[in-house]
């Protein structure tokens, strides 16, 4: 997977990677505007876009960082419950659509950005698979603290309460915004395809720049050799941490993202427990640890293959779980690694052959 | 004052004592090696006086700055640099990239300057880029420099940890078996590019060696380390004459 | 490189697809509504999860609206319409259920039966009431389901059920101690627990006990019953589904607590249980709109065709959906559907008369519907005496 | 007397937990990999039991001998097809498959089952323990869960410690390079290990539905994590810690539903978990590796 990598390497495979997304928006918009898109793929443009943001994001911490973390799902859930709340408070009070949710949006990516501080100051003193299942370990409880939590609003200012509704006390005149496990209802839908591309491309950007920077050095010099980066003056908690955050925060801006896009917004255990950080994992290890250009291909692709899968009625989920597989063998064993680089140069030879032929 | 100046240095690892009231002296630009048996504890002295541990009792002085138990990081800051016996670089970076890993506090600008690209990130960038070329050439590395490290020869990994610990700006240089691995021809070059970069950056350096002809060549005084202990001290050509030096060597 | 180059090809193939089977539908789409024979055709989308582990919900409305559209069309369909069912999964998730909401609507859709669960119809809901499809929920008993004026449901919605239990346990002096123990992730047992620990309050009944469990702690219950126990309860209330239920009264069983246990439709099914101990259910009473054990006409041979076709009994989400589709009948017959309307307008249509027809269903008898969407009928009270409902 | 029931049944959850972690932590032990397929391995375990029990009628612990043969060939089966290519290169790609493998047999069972809750007959059929006047009830499946357990570890201990094939593992364990050198077959103690683990998966099923008797294709997944937590809890890799961890994990989560909060009871066993882990970072008995300079 490692490539050799230049300044000017780099930069030009970045500028491929931010052409391929434009690209994409670009033919995926005349199709929208041309009415030759199915609902479904309509559907299917902000979640795909969401799930992208997610996979790069975690591929921070994962590829560059080198720590896996198993509780991505949490930070997203912080950034959805955040800036849905902002968005339900502020439905009045901010008429404009695009600034409420930009603010909303902002707010989403500061949120998880402090959960990420909170878990990643005592998660990241942690290793290996200490680190995973303790990051893990906090996807749940964010999960679970979420579902227990009922705020309301009335005359008398804001309510809090752990347990249920009633508890709340609240006069005639209260709603309630968080209902525990019911979530968040009547989210503004404002996610836009459009934002959504603005804000990979935004995800791809700083990241792609983090990595090339002084800072992106110094984390991938932890990953590489913790002892040696010591050695040369690298604080490791600091930009294991600094790394951690930003992963976090984007995260919290796919939860916006996500929150925004449909008008119920509760914490599952299927959209925001473990299952989903796993979920983003795969995006991140089928794409390569590491490639951002590969994590946004598997993301798209992972998204729409169980929905293209429709077809199948009840084999869906089954088909789905063997292409996962089969995916990971034909991507990363040896043998198939092996087998593929023989076909390689089988086709050139035969290429060759034919060009003197 | 001697630039280096510890005193009375020891820990024990669990009831077994490791290092025992270790002395030593280096003078400014001084070339000074560090020799023993295997299991003598030389690599632990490397780690207590680079922070790695934590020495039980005595101290470190550098250039008048007490730096006894002080963390890793504070001590590269200080101006102690270090090579590693079993090479320890960033295997997934670049050599160029390695060595700015090296320029990182000398060369800085926040997080946020690297994530927007202001200005002033290309400035520094380019003083990076310009300095870290600059040491490769002094290795002859220059023309690996977009090439992954773990993907250098053996000798050259070897070159490009020196490469790395100079870009800290250190005051002092440990090298850890820097010829370790290396053929003949290999290591003869290598005393060449010691010697140079002592003379080429007034450097101080603290080696430790196997081999005696690199030792013999190049240090100019010598701490024998048996057991834990200083076993003898001094000049180099008295040290390797001594009778308990060859024994310890030798065994009896 | 290589490996790079190899995947932008995958991607730039997957693209291509993908788009080439966007075309695809959105042109079925445009195609004149009819079968291959040529007759007319109406076309109802179901949508609940088949797979995760709400699946068993999702399956039993599927195989109910299956039953009724058989039915319906080997007596003719819908005003000469053949009705042509497609059901679509939807992982208990709310982004996937508006991902199966927006196939459906590439299908073609004309009227939805669905979503099975409260928390998708929500977010499905607002969906269709953004492209005006008319919206009937079999199952979906959250307040916040039938939000818009095109959506109606089939069910009890949940502050009715817990409403109407605490009136039942109070007016009836059944019980005056009543611990609850509910699924706090669930937003439907959640739901009925707030309105029945409100109701009870009026009722004169004390809740010594309000227990939660959450999804991801469902198979070990011996604290909240342990905690009933010693609080003296006189009834456990179980607002949840039979799956846990089921465990619950096992474990009731064996902790040596005999209260009286009370619940609401979701309950219904545990005698369906395959291999359940029936004995541990007795005198266990509940309040739903649905018995598979009842004796009328009716539900005799839902459940017969149901046993037949999927070798289990039906619950109540099946009978749910089963009457769904018969609504949906009834209120296209009382428009007066033709073929080949879009959705936006079979939707028009069928709204205004849902307030007019009256219908008679498995789930209750002479159900009529309100403008906000909401059904009125009767609970039943039933009682399980020698392993078969009775009703009290 | 409360406080003891909710112990009796916190360890009753516990030792449930530590059967899985069991199988959890010897296959992390040896082959460095988070079996996350595991835990529905349990559920095919239950479903086999199940189904020779309930519609072959098979005599119980003839059924149970069945379902351990077929998660044993199951669990081979899995590894080599799906683990042991891929053995060598990074750990996160395992990890990815074995997700792929658990959805794959979820979705094999809900084809094969379907979705519908089974009522699974208890294989065990000891009189619960009535004591102080029934004030306090032991059920039988605890008294026999707690049993097994311990039964098991005490022969697996022994198994690693004292058979040749028991010490190959640990060489493995300790160093597969290594272990290769000295001659040990690095890939038939692996499967070896997948075999023990997947037969002692099986055994878990049957208690974990024997004394939670409801079986869906998805039985398997949550008790799955919280036994890897269990199994982290007590040090990964370590057989008596996996026991330790499981039944404190069932303690702790008993206790915090009885004394806390029933909502929040998972929330407060995954924190007692980073806890623990902050001040042990390897677990309760797990081996510190200080990484050498």
């Amino acid at each position: 997977m490692k490539k050799l990598k230049t300044m000017n390497k780099n930069t030009k495979s970045n500028m491929i990677t931010y052409l391929m997304v434009i690209v994409a928006y670009v033919i995926v918009q005349i199709f929208v505007v041309t009415g030759n898109m199915s609902s479904l793929m309509e559907g299917l443009l902000v979640p795909v876009c969401t799930y992208v943001i997610l996979a790069v994001s975690l591929n921070l911490t994962v590829g560059i960082l080198g720590e896996l973390s198993l509780g991505h799902a949490g930070f997203m859930c912080v950034g959805a419950f955040a800036s849905a709340l902002f968005s339900l408070g502020m439905k009045d009070s901010i008429e404009n659509d695009l600034l409420r949710f930009i603010i909303a949006i902002i707010i989403a990516a500061v949120s998880a950005a402090l959960a990420g501080i909170l878990v990643g100051i005592p998660v990241l003193r942690l290793k290996g698979d200490y680190l995973a299942i303790v990051t893990l370990a906090f996807g749940e409880i964010i999960k679970n603290f979420i579902n227990a939590i009922y705020l309301g609003v009335d005359a008398n200012g804001l309510h809090f309460s752990m347990k249920d509704t009633m508890d709340l006390g609240m006069g005639a005149d209260g709603t309630v915004l968080i209902k525990g496990a019911q979530g968040i209802t009547g989210t503004p839908k404002c996610s836009t395809f459009t934002i959504a591309v603005i804000l990979i491309l935004i995800s791809l950007v700083i990241i792609n720049n983090l990595v090339n920077s002084r800072t992106g050095r110094a984390v991938m010099s932890i990953r590489d050799n913790r002892i040696a980066a010591e050695s040369v003056g690298i604080n490791i908690t600091k930009y294991k941490l600094i790394a951690f955050t930003i992963s976090a925060s984007l995260a919290g801006v796919a939860g916006a993202l996500y929150a925004h896009n449909l008008s119920t917004l509760m914490a599952t255990p299927k959209n925001f427990g473990y299952n989903m950080s796993i979920m983003i994992l795969v995006f991140v290890v089928l794409g390569g640890i590491g490639n951002m250009r590969g994590s946004v291909i598997a993301a798209i692709l992972l998204t729409l293959l169980p929905e293209l899968l429709r077809g199948l009625a009840d084999y869906r989920m089954l088909i789905y779980a063997i292409v996962l597989i089969f995916m990971m063998l034909f991507n990363w064993s040896p043998q198939f690694i092996n087998f593929r680089k023989k076909m390689m140069a089988k086709i050139k030879k035969d290429k060759k052959a034919e060009k003197e032929a | 004052m001697a630039l280096l100046e510890v005193k009375n240095l020891g820990i024990s690892f669990g009831g077994l004592r490791a290092v025992n009231a270790f002395d030593i002296q280096i003078e400014k630009g001084q070339l000074y090696g560090l020799i023993g048996p295997n299991g003598a504890g030389k690599t632990t002295v490397f780690n207590l006086l680079t922070g790695v541990y934590k020495p039980d009792e005595g101290s470190v002085v550098l250039d008048g700055v007490n730096i006894t138990g002080k963390k890793t990081i504070d001590i590269n800051k200080a101006g102690i640099a270090r090579t590693f016996q079993n090479i320890r670089l960033f295997k997934d970076m670049t050599v160029l990239d390695n060595v700015k890993v090296g320029l990182h506090n000398n060369h800085t600008y926040g997080v946020v300057t690297g994530i927007f690209r202001l200005p002033k990130y290309f400035k520094v960038e380019k003083e990076m880029d310009e300095k870290a070329m600059e040491l490769l050439k002094v290795f002859e590395l220059d023309q690996y420099a977009d090439v992954l490290a773990a993907n250098l020869p053996y000798g050259k990994q070897r070159e490009l940890e020196i490469a790395r610990a100079l870009a800290t700006e250190p005051k002092l240089l440990l090298l850890d078996e820097p010829a370790a691995g290396m053929n003949p021809n290999e290591t003869k070059d290598l005393m060449n590019t010691i010697r140079f970069v002592r003379d080429k950056f007034d450097m101080t350096i603290l080696l430790i060696e196997h081999d005696m002809k690199l030792v013999s060549g190049i240090c100019e005084k010598l701490t024998v380390l048996n057991f834990g202990e200083v076993l003898v001290q001094g000049d180099t050509s008295d040290v390797l004459n001594d009778p308990q030096v060859i024994t310890a060597y030798l065994g009896e | 490189m290589k490996m790079k180059k190899l995947l932008s090809l995958v991607l730039t193939a997957a693209m291509t697809a993908t788009l080439l089977a966007g075309c695809g539908n959105a042109e079925g789409s445009a195609d004149v509504a009819t079968t291959t024979d040529g007759s007319a055709v109406f076309k109802i989308g179901a949508i609940g999860p088949t797979t995760g582990s709400a699946a068993v919900y999702g399956t039993a409305v599927m195989n109910g609206a299956q039953i009724a559209v058989d039915e319906i069309n080997a007596a003719g369909g819908i005003n000469g319409m053949q009705i042509e069912l497609n059901c679509q999964d939807d992982e208990c998730d709310a982004e996937k259920s508006v991902n199966a909401y927006n196939t459906l609507t590439d299908w073609g859709m004309q009227a939805l039966v669905g979503t099975t669960t409260s928390g998708c119809c929500v977010a499905v809901a607002a969906e269709a009431a953004a492209d005006n499809t008319f919206l009937l929920t079999p199952s979906g008993s959250a307040v916040e389901c039938i939000a818009y004026d095109n959506a109606f449901r089939v069910c009890f919605s949940d502050p009715n059920q817990g409403i109407a239990s605490a009136q039942y346990i109070g007016q009836n002096g059944i019980a005056s101690k009543v611990a609850v123990i509910y699924d706090s992730s669930d937003v439907y047992s959640s739901g009925i627990y707030e309105k029945f620990a409100a109701e009870a309050a009026n009722q004169g009944i004390e809740i010594v006990a309000a227990e939660a469990f959450t999804a991801d702690n469902k198979t070990d219950f011996s604290v909240q019953i342990q905690k009933a126990k010693d609080a003296g309860a006189e009834l456990v209330f179980l607002p949840i589904y039979y799956t846990e239920a089921s465990l619950i009264l096992a474990q009731a069983d064996q902790a040596g607590f005999k209260p009286m246990f009370f619940g609401c439709d979701g309950l219904d099914g545990i005698l369906g249980v395959e291999n359940f101990d029936i004995t541990l259910a007795e005198d266990v009473m509940l309040l739903t709109p649905f018995a598979a054990d009842a004796q009328d006409e009716l539900t005799k041979k839902f459940v017969a065709t149901y046993n037949e076709k999927f070798g289990e009994t039906p619950n109540q989400f099946a009978a749910d959906a089963y009457d769904a589709v018969y609504i949906i009948k009834a209120a296209a017959e009382k428009a007066g559907l033709a073929a080949g309307m879009s959705p936006s307008d079979v939707c028009d249509a069928l709204v205004p008369v849902m307030t007019e027809i009256t219908v008679d269903g498995l789930t209750g008898e002479g159900m009529t519907w309100s403008a906000d969407g909401e059904p009125s009928k009767a609970p039943k009270a039933v009682k399980i005496k020698d392993g078969v409902y009775t009703a009290m | 007397m409360s406080f003891i029931s909710y112990l009796i049944t916190g360890i009753s959850l516990g030792s449930v937990y530590a059967i899985i972690a069991l199988g959890y932590t010897m296959v992390y032990g040896i082959a460095k990999m988070l079996n996350f397929a595991h835990g529905d391995v349990i559920m095919v375990g239950g479903y086999v039991v199940f189904v020779a029990v309930s519609n072959m009628g098979v005599n119980p612990y003839v059924a149970l001998l069945i379902s351990m043969a077929t998660c044993t060939i199951l669990g081979v089966t899995i590894e080599r097809v799906a683990y042991k290519p891929l053995r060598g290169t990074s750990p996160l790609a395992v990890l990815i498959t074995a997700i792929g493998v658990s959805y794959l047999l979820q979705n094999l069972a809900l084809l094969i089952f379907g979705a519908d809750t089974k009522a699974f007959t208890s294989v065990v059929n000891v009189p619960n323990l009535e004591l102080f006047d029934g004030q306090l009830t032991i059920s039988g499946v605890t008294i026999v869960t707690v049993i097994a357990c311990i039964i098991i570890m005490a022969v697996l201990t022994l198994f690693v410690k004292k058979t040749k094939a028991g010490r190959a593992m640990q060489a493995v364990s300790e160093d597969r390079g290594a272990a290769q050198l000295m001659g040990i077959n690095v890939n038939g103690t692996i499967a070896l290990t997948f075999a023990i683990g997947s037969a002692l998966a099986a055994v878990a099923g049957v208690l974990l539905c024997s004394a939670y008797p409801s079986l869906t294709p998805y039985t398997g997944s949550m008790p799955g994590i919280k036994a890897f937590v269990a199994a982290v809890f007590g040090g990964i890799g370590s057989i008596p810690g996996a026991m330790i961890g499981g039944i404190l994990l069932g303690i702790i989560e008993n206790l915090s539903k009885a004394y806390i909060s029933s909502q929040l009871s998972d929330a407060i066993v995954f924190g007692v978990l980073i806890i623990v882990l902050l001040v042990r970072p390897t677990g309760i008995l797990g081996k510190n590796i200080q990484e050498k300079v």
